[in-house]
């Protein structure tokens, strides 16, 4: 187990530093009107050459590549270009109104999905129908246009939820909870239906297994087979589609922050990208490859402590 | 308005439109109605005020100020050595007085405050003026050209300070009004504490465990401000909302008490009651850069360039881009501007018959074709209007993408031989070096003739100077150099059952002390 | 590196293998993927308005006699009606055109996400999975750094770096995609290259890549194509979203800057929103249901299951009194007929009026071959038949009372949930796959004493450890706390005979208790159940194809072919004086005591294998 | 036996590399020596685990020989190239255990038959011709031809799979529990069937099964292998009625007989035999 998480690691370094390298080298192609979009219309073609040499952007890119990575090493990645906000603190103070969100979403589409899928895969019937249909309709739709559909209805028409969720850290949990509300539920309808119909199937392929049916001859009750036995094996199924989603959702939450102009990770990395704000957008980048890092190996860690022969070898 | 239109509405990227379309500065001197002006009596203050920002500052390092709305949250917390009022005229403020010394215009004194501190305890003098300006042109900022002709700096005694100049320039006073005049406190000047937390003179300081990077700052009410009249809230908070729809939604639940729009979304904003303050800083149309015919033979006749103008069915591009709202106009020089013709504004009338007759007449009866960039997001629409506009007069536009963050940087590479823009309509002598100098961004080509030398000459000393600022203008209108279509409203709603706000000549956004609360 | 003795024998009566009889009865119809899919509802709707979509991407310019990039300054966000079918939009150019162009790039730009998508990952998944070894381990690795990739910053920067373009943006989103195919073939590669057709492929002499193009692309097909039509629909998406943030191609009228285009406007005119958002929904919609419903056509896997009527007089089954003068025996089956709902309508007998009784201390043996029905008896009376299964006639009852009483249509399990384990036992065939892997084997086996016996947690413990001596595992401390991987298959066995016993049932059905065991360790197994049963003096039914084990163990036996039962009696009887033809022929094909190299079947000439 | 020796394994070693990068390899047979003469077949028997698989698999290049050779036909083939297969495979056919995977699903009968012939150049009438032959060899309707193997019965697909084997006229077919998936009167019939062949075309088979007594029935000389090592080897008669080796005779005891009274008495002589290898 130990040697598993150890070797995982070791890949995700070397993951990361390839897609550091990547990004890095890719951005460096369009760089080329950083210091004009910082200085705006007026600056002199003096004090343009002058913000570029400021920036190091007057370097060779493997020069700027070098100096990055020995600052990355020592957990350094510099400052906005646009904004002079350190990096760290940049991501620190917007990663956690997109974390809260995305962890949120995840964790209420995990229990609804799997009471849904269960409750699908066991009785079959109208409720299995319906999972099907509503997979299908939540997956025909795309996220914008359920969070476009949302603000209009519960914001704009019925006023029942804020707009716009721009969320200061003074203004307390219940304004915090009450301004992720809409984007959350937003999230969850577009993910909920097809994990809830993967889960499904995850169910009904442990439900055919056969010790199942031994199971069920020793006289154990339906609840405890379900509950106890086919919900832990159908567990690194579902727990596999939960992580896929929760690293599609950290992709996709730029159009959900988009729409209700919430300053989170998504919209940081879309404005960097946009401007040019190189240090931002790596940091972003190293960010969301560490987080998938993460994620993948707690999932990894689960699965192997819910599988008892990768535990134990 | 509609300059903002495209921009703005884009969403995500309406950031670095906005940075594109500030160019609303200001330093004309033509008043305007300014019926109530705010820096009067009212002592009554009270309350939050929040605003919905469409940008924060990139630093509070007072040498990194911006202008029109960019301008706005510097005010916050630092005084300015002098104050422009809403209709443009200059105002004591940190300075009490100021005039140049000599006849050639070059060294302008100012006789300086007394009772003044910076939020730090450090005192306001002399130094600190001397300090500051230094820093100005030494930190490269954004507006570090209001600079340039500054010569040197120097501490008269404690509270006069000379300033020196190489050449005569005749918006000085009015760059002490803005970027140019913030104060900081020379302690903190280019430290890196200053890029996140301003300290200045101002009526406000920023609370820092409240402020957020890219959501919102909040500043309360300074203690002890030498000038209560200017101080009228106990807090007022910026939240940053660079998307319209945004913008619009936050203003109608009542998130933002007051906040800018564009022509998308500002009926939203009257069907929930919220009243609208209009007035124009902008001018839109093309820019026909390549008047040498450098990139594109076709431009250098100036039948070609008329041609154009005369292709733009500018009251129904007025009426789809700018929700109506503002006036026609074939001059690039605004209202408020000592160049202003009225009968310019109706020189080029919609004649597709007329352009396609001195197309032919310049040997371009097949047509021709020209490369213009559109600008992504948010350029879409206009884009399309232009190309579908001219092509009906047999000129075919090639659209080239540009990212819209990168779109002043390929204008000013000499790219492309026309391009549309929305553009501010500041005093002549500011209008002329941002359109016409040889410095400029958006004079690629470095075009000139000798009538547009001649009328610099005269105004560099004398920026109001009427005669030549108008032959100027008439020359450039004449001779097609551009292809104006109108001059936008600035669509800014506000919430009246609190607020009470006065428009700012030649800005974005109001000043920051023109909204009063309403009791 | 394994020899497969053990495999089971196919057909040994698990329940999906005599609801699906394709395998066996050699006239199935065969109905291609593609007619399964034109009959299925969901098929049907998705190839229409695939194929409508089609349709108006190639007939665009017949559909419309507007141009969709001619904007007019007059006409701005016009609503529905006159002129324009659906209105205009900001620019004032007509959004039905629009539409019906717009169809053609967004059909093709989802097409290129899948091609590239497709082009990258299906060889490579090809080769890894085919050869593994280096290449498999970098691109695997290669693999997980793209799918660490941040999508939507690779696209951005891509766009920064190339310019904007739909067809850059959907090369690269079809490399960021083509993961899913890589795994995807990679997994199906790997599954079909240990297949035994591939190893005979190999054996004669063909080369890889005719491997690969004749075995293993037709394999993976299926998946291929399903993916592909998520991809389509992701493609679409995600087209859509980087033009409704902007960040598309403006100039080329597909739906994504359509709908951006009416969000814009969302407060002007909403309705010009609505047209392209149906379509990309719709579009999409077609994708996610050509996909789900190729998966249904193709698994075919779902079971058909016949509306049933309401049994009359409300659900609950008033108890019926048995039959007088049969309460004394254990189990009594009276005319069993067990039968299952087909996919193409009727229903397929496999049990088929089948009579018997056991008594206690008395052990029954069902012999027959694959598909005689003799598992679907055994788990008629355990109430474990499939949730498709009828009872169309008869009964059972159980030590004097019915479990299954004259004119019930389906299992009681409310009569039955309390007799299992308590009162009837069952030894499974496998006994890997009826451990949960997820248990140490002592919890398996004390839980149900809990629950069912009602002793405490340390008592239950206790007695499963004497169990398991008494099965004759030699440490049983040791096997208790071992999960169910770290015991052989015999181990296993025992442990599933100590379950079956552990409550001290009356009845125990062994349904090919030996099969998947080698033959010394079948002895061993069966030695254990005999010395149980003398001990307990329970009643046992084993479920068998082998006449040795017969002989082993039973008292009586019934032999059953298609369904039916065709002769009962003693095993000498049976064994020795056989009546019936097919238990003849059963006997004749034993190799015991046959003289080697000779004809074992008069009539083996004949290529009637049944 | 030694002037028509068909195939010769001589010290055979297989190893599989371990599953973790510096895993030590895991070694399936430790050396191990047959014979096979022309028109002969060698039974190879063992319980699951014991390595029969893997040597039927070993001959047919499809499992590493790691040490030690294997000799058909004079020829050395321990580590023979696709190439030197495609030629050998005229000679050298297999019969697997599951006649459920070891025919391609989407294929016909007809193709999967064809397959073979065509790798050997054998195309249009004269492939077809010999298609036909084969299905009659095997005792299949000629209309077999264009049905897919889903559509026979297990039995049916063993024979689709011997005549697979047969098409090419090899002098040598490794039979991998060829009944051990088939019902009781199937298993008859096929053993037959490959009783029938070898007596028609002089076929040699490697026989590998768990059952001594389909061994027995098909066999010359008899191979037993436990635990990756051949324990006892020789004529069929000796090793299957009165083995030497004590796995053997523990093999032979524990095969149980359709009758309660002599099956009985095994039983007894089991016990004893057991009592008798414990002490």
């Amino acid at each position: 187990m130990l040697t598993m998480i150890l070797r995982r690691l070791a890949s995700g370094v070397a993951v990361l530093i390839v897609v550091a390298v990547l990004t890095f080298v890719l951005l460096n192609l369009s760089a080329g009107n950083v210091a004009r979009n910082i200085l705006g219309d007026q600056a002199t073609p003096d004090a343009v050459a002058a913000k570029n040499a400021e920036l190091g952007l007057d370097q060779p890119v493997l020069t700027r590549l070098g100096d990055w990575l020995s600052g990355a090493v020592h957990l350094d990645f510099g400052k906005s270009f646009f904004t002079n906000e350190p990096v760290f603190t940049a991501i620190g103070s917007r990663l956690p109104v997109t974390l809260a969100m995305v962890i949120a979403s995840i964790l209420l589409i995990a229990v609804f999905a799997t009471l849904l899928g269960m409750l699908a895969a066991v009785r079959r019937g109208w409720v299995d129908s319906a999972v099907q249909v509503l997979a299908i309709v939540g997956n025909s739709i795309p996220g914008f246009v359920i969070g476009v559909l949302l603000v209009w209805l519960l914001a704009i028409t019925w006023q029942v939820f804020n707009a716009v969720s721009n969320i200061s850290p003074g203004s307390g949990v219940q304004t915090w909870v009450g301004s992720l509300t809409l984007p959350v539920i937003a999230l969850v309808i577009n993910g909920l239906a097809s994990a809830a119909q993967q889960i499904r199937s995850a169910f009904i392929r442990q439900l055919d297994q056969d010790y199942v049916r031994t199971l069920r001859s020793r006289g154990i009750s339906e609840r405890e087979i379900l509950f106890k036995h086919v919900l832990r094996s159908a567990a690194p199924a579902g727990l596999t589609v939960l992580s896929l989603q929760f690293i599609g959702l950290l992709g996709g939450v730029v159009i959900i922050e988009s729409i209700f102009a919430i300053p989170g990770m998504g919209r940081l990395a879309v404005d960097a990208t946009t401007k040019g704000d190189l240090p931002i957008v790596m940091g972003v980048v190293i960010y969301t490859v560490v987080v998938v890092i993460v994620v993948n190996l707690i999932v990894d860690i689960i699965n192997g402590w819910l599988n008892p022969k990768v535990r134990v070898s | 308005m509609k300059s903002r239109t495209p921009f703005a509405a884009a969403g995500l990227a309406s950031v670095v439109a906005l940075t594109l379309a500030a160019c609303a500065s200001g330093g004309g001197t033509t008043p305007s109605d300014s019926s109530s002006a705010p820096a009067g009596g009212g002592s009554d203050r009270g309350g939050t005020l929040t605003l919905g920002i469409l940008q924060e500052p990139q630093s509070w390092d007072p040498a990194q100020a911006h202008v029109g709305h960019r301008l706005q949250p510097f005010q916050l917390a630092y005084d300015s050595l002098i104050l422009r009022e809403p209709d443009g005229t200059l105002a004591p403020m940190l300075a009490t007085d100021w005039s140049y010394t000599d006849d050639a215009k070059t060294v302008l004194e100012l006789n300086l405050r007394t009772d003044v501190t910076f939020s730090d305890g450090a005192p306001f003098n002399a130094d600190a003026v001397v300090a500051n300006i230094e820093h100005f042109k030494t930190d490269n900022g954004p507006q570090a050209g209001m600079a340039t002709a500054i010569d040197s700096v120097t501490a008269v005694d404690a509270d006069t300070v000379d300033i020196t100049l190489s050449e005569p320039d005749p918006a000085m006073e009015y760059y002490l009004s803005q970027a140019l005049g913030l104060m900081g406190s020379p302690d903190s000047l280019g430290t890196d504490a200053m890029d996140r937390l301003p300290v200045g003179t101002g009526p406000y300081t920023m609370v820092a465990d409240k402020s957020v990077v890219g959501s919102q700052y909040v500043f309360v009410a300074r203690d002890g401000y030498w000038n209560p009249d200017l101080q009228k809230w106990d807090e007022i908070d910026l939240k940053l909302l660079p998307d319209v729809t945004a913008r619009v939604n936050a203003l109608v639940t009542g998130e933002v008490d007051a906040t800018l729009l564009d022509g998308t979304t500002f009926q939203q904003a009257e069907g929930a009651g919220k009243t609208l303050l209009e007035y124009a800083t902008d001018w839109q149309g093309l820019l026909l850069f390549d008047r040498d015919g450098t990139l594109n033979p076709a431009l250098k006749d100036v039948r070609v360039r008329q041609a154009i103008n005369y292709a733009f069915d500018r009251k129904n591009l007025l009426a789809q881009l700018g929700g109506g709202k503002g006036e026609v106009t074939s001059q690039v020089f605004g209202p408020d501007s000592s160049a202003y013709v009225p009968e310019l504004d109706t020189y080029y009338t919609y004649d597709p018959a007329k352009a396609k007759q001195l197309l032919a007449d310049a040997g371009y009866a097949n047509g021709l074709t020209i490369e213009m960039p559109l600008f992504t997001p948010g350029g879409e629409t206009i884009l399309t209007f232009v190309a579908q506009q001219l092509a009906d007069v047999g000129i075919t536009v090639k659209q080239t993408q540009v990212p819209i963050a990168d779109y002043q940087g390929e204008l000013g590479k000499g790219n492309f031989a026309a391009a549309w823009f929305s553009l501010f309509q500041g005093p002549t002598w500011v209008a002329y070096q941002q359109l016409l100098s040889d410095t400029t961004l958006y004079n690629p080509f470095k075009s000139t003739s000798p009538e547009i030398q001649a009328a610099a000459q005269a105004l560099r000393t004398n920026g109001d100077d009427a005669e030549a600022a108008q032959a100027l203008n008439r020359y450039v209108t004449e001779n097609a150099w551009f292809a104006p279509w109108f001059r936008p409203s600035q669509l800014y709603y506000y919430d009246a059952s609190k607020v009470a706000v006065v428009a700012q000549v030649q800005m974005a956004v109001p000043s920051i002390y023109n909204y009063s609360p309403v009791s | 590196m394994t020899d497969s003795t053990s495999s089971p024998r196919v057909d040994g009566g698990t329940a999906p293998a005599a609801a699906a009889p394709s395998g066996q009865s050699g006239h199935v119809l065969r109905s291609s993927p593609l007619r399964r899919l034109l009959k299925s509802p969901t098929g049907l709707i998705a190839l229409v308005i695939l194929a409508g979509v089609v349709l108006m991407a190639l007939l665009a310019p017949l559909l419309t006699s507007q141009d969709p990039n001619h904007a007019d300054l007059t006409a701005v966000l016009l609503p529905p009606g006159g002129d324009h079918l659906l209105g205009t939009d900001s620019a004032g150019r007509d959004i039905w055109a629009r539409l019906v162009f717009g169809s053609r790039l967004t059909l093709a730009a989802a097409a290129v996400a899948a091609v590239v998508a497709i082009a990258i990952g299906l060889p490579s998944g090809l080769v890894a999975g085919y050869y593994g070894g280096i290449f498999d381990g970098v691109a695997n690795w290669s693999t997980n750094v793209l799918m660490s990739l941040p999508a939507i910053i690779v696209l951005l920067a891509v766009r920064a770096a190339v310019g904007p373009s739909v067809w850059i943006s959907m090369v690269i989103f079809g490399v960021l995609l083509s993961p899913g195919y890589y795994r995807l073939t990679r997994t199906a590669v790997q599954s079909v290259r240990n297949e035994l057709y591939v190893d005979a492929a190999r054996v004669s002499g063909l080369s890889d890549g005719r491997i690969i193009s004749r075995h293993v692309l037709s394999v993976v097909r299926a998946p291929i194509i399903i993916q592909t039509a998520i991809v389509a629909g992701l493609s679409i998406t995600v087209a859509s979203s980087l033009d409704f943030l902007g960040l598309g191609d403006p100039t080329v009228p597909t739906w994504g800057v359509m709908v951006s285009d009416g969000f814009k406007n969302i407060y002007r005119q909403p309705i010009s929103l609505l047209w392209s958002s149906l379509a990309i929904t719709l579009v999409i919609g077609g994708f996610v249901l050509l996909g789900n419903a190729l998966r249904d056509s193709l698994e075919d896997l779902e079971k058909t299951k016949e509306k049933r009527a309401k049994p009359a007089g409300g659900r609950r089954a008033r108890p019926v009194a048995v039959e007088v003068g049969t309460e004394h025996h254990l189990l009594k089956v009276t005319d069993l007929q067990v039968a299952y709902p087909q996919p193409r309508g009727g229903r397929k007998v496999v049990v088929d009026g089948v009579s018997f009784h056991v008594d206690r201390d008395e052990v029954v043996g069902i012999v027959g071959e694959s598909g005689s029905g003799k598992s679907q008896t055994a788990f008629s009376i355990l109430g474990l038949l499939p949730d498709n299964a009828i009872l169309t006639r008869g009964a059972i009852q159980f030590d004097g009372a019915y479990t299954v009483a004259p004119g019930e249509d389906h299992v009681t399990q409310s009569r039955l949930a309390p007799l299992r384990g308590k009162r009837i036992g069952y030894i499974p065939q496998e006994p890997m796959s009826n451990l949960d892997p997820a248990f140490t084997i002592g919890a398996q086996l004390s839980r149900p004493m809990v629950t069912v016996m009602g002793l405490s947690k340390k008592a239950a413990k206790q007695r499963a450890l004497q169990l398991l001596a008494s099965v004759g595992i030699p440490d049983p401390n040791r096997t208790y706390h071992a999960y169910p991987h770290e015991v052989s298959g015999g181990m296993a066995q025992r442990v599933l005979i100590a379950g079956a016993i552990s409550c001290e049932p009356d009845l125990i059905i062994a349904d090919e208790p030996t099969t998947a065991l080698d033959v010394t360790v079948q002895a061993e197994v069966l030695d254990v159940m005999r010395e149980l049963q003398q001990r307990l003096k329970i009643g046992i039914i084993i479920v068998t194809h082998n006449f040795g084990v017969v002989a082993d163990m039973c008292d009586r036996v019934l032999v059953m072919q298609d369904g039916s039962l065709v002769e009962t009696g003693a095993v000498r009887q049976i064994l020795h004086a056989p009546q019936h033809p097919y238990t003849r022929m059963l006997l004749s094909s034993m190799l015991e005591g046959k003289t080697p190299m000779t004809h074992l079947l008069a009539d083996s000439t004949a290529g009637s294998d049944r | 036996m030694t002037t028509d020796t068909l195939l010769t394994v001589d010290d055979l070693v297989v190893e599989y590399p371990g599953k973790a990068m510096f895993a030590k390899p895991f070694r399936v047979l430790h050396g191990v020596s047959i014979e096979i003469g022309a028109g002969q077949t060698l039974g190879l028997v063992g319980e699951s685990g014991s390595g029969k698989t893997t040597l039927g698999r070993a001959v047919l290049g499809l499992a590493p020989v790691t040490q030690g050779t294997i000799t058909f036909d004079g020829q050395d083939i321990s580590h023979a190239s696709r190439k030197d297969r495609r030629a050998l495979s005229r000679h050298l056919q297999v019969v697997f255990q599951d006649p459920y995977t070891s025919l391609n699903p989407s294929l016909t009968v007809g193709d999967i038959l064809a397959e073979p012939l065509g790798i050997q150049g054998i195309t249009g009438t004269e492939a077809r011709a010999r298609v036909k032959e084969l299905l009659d060899r095997v005792h299949l309707p000629q209309d077999a031809m264009s049905r897919v193997p889903r559509e026979f019965s297990g039995g049916q697909r063993q024979r689709v799979a011997i005549a697979r084997a047969l098409a090419l006229r090899p002098k040598l077919i490794v039979c991998d529990e060829p009944v051990s998936a088939l019902d009781l009167s199937t298993q008859a019939r096929v053993l037959d069937l490959l009783l029938e062949i070898q007596q028609t075309t002089g076929v040699s088979y490697l026989f590998v099964s768990h059952d001594l007594d389909v061994v027995r029935h098909v066999s010359h000389r008899v191979a037993v292998m436990y635990q990756g090592e051949i324990v006892e080897q020789g004529e069929a008669r000796h090793v299957t009625e009165k083995p030497d080796h004590p796995y053997t005779q523990r093999l032979l005891l524990a095969s149980p007989v359709p009758d309660p009274d002599r099956q009985a008495a095994k039983r007894e002589a089991r016990r004893a035999h057991a009592a008798a290898q414990a002490a």
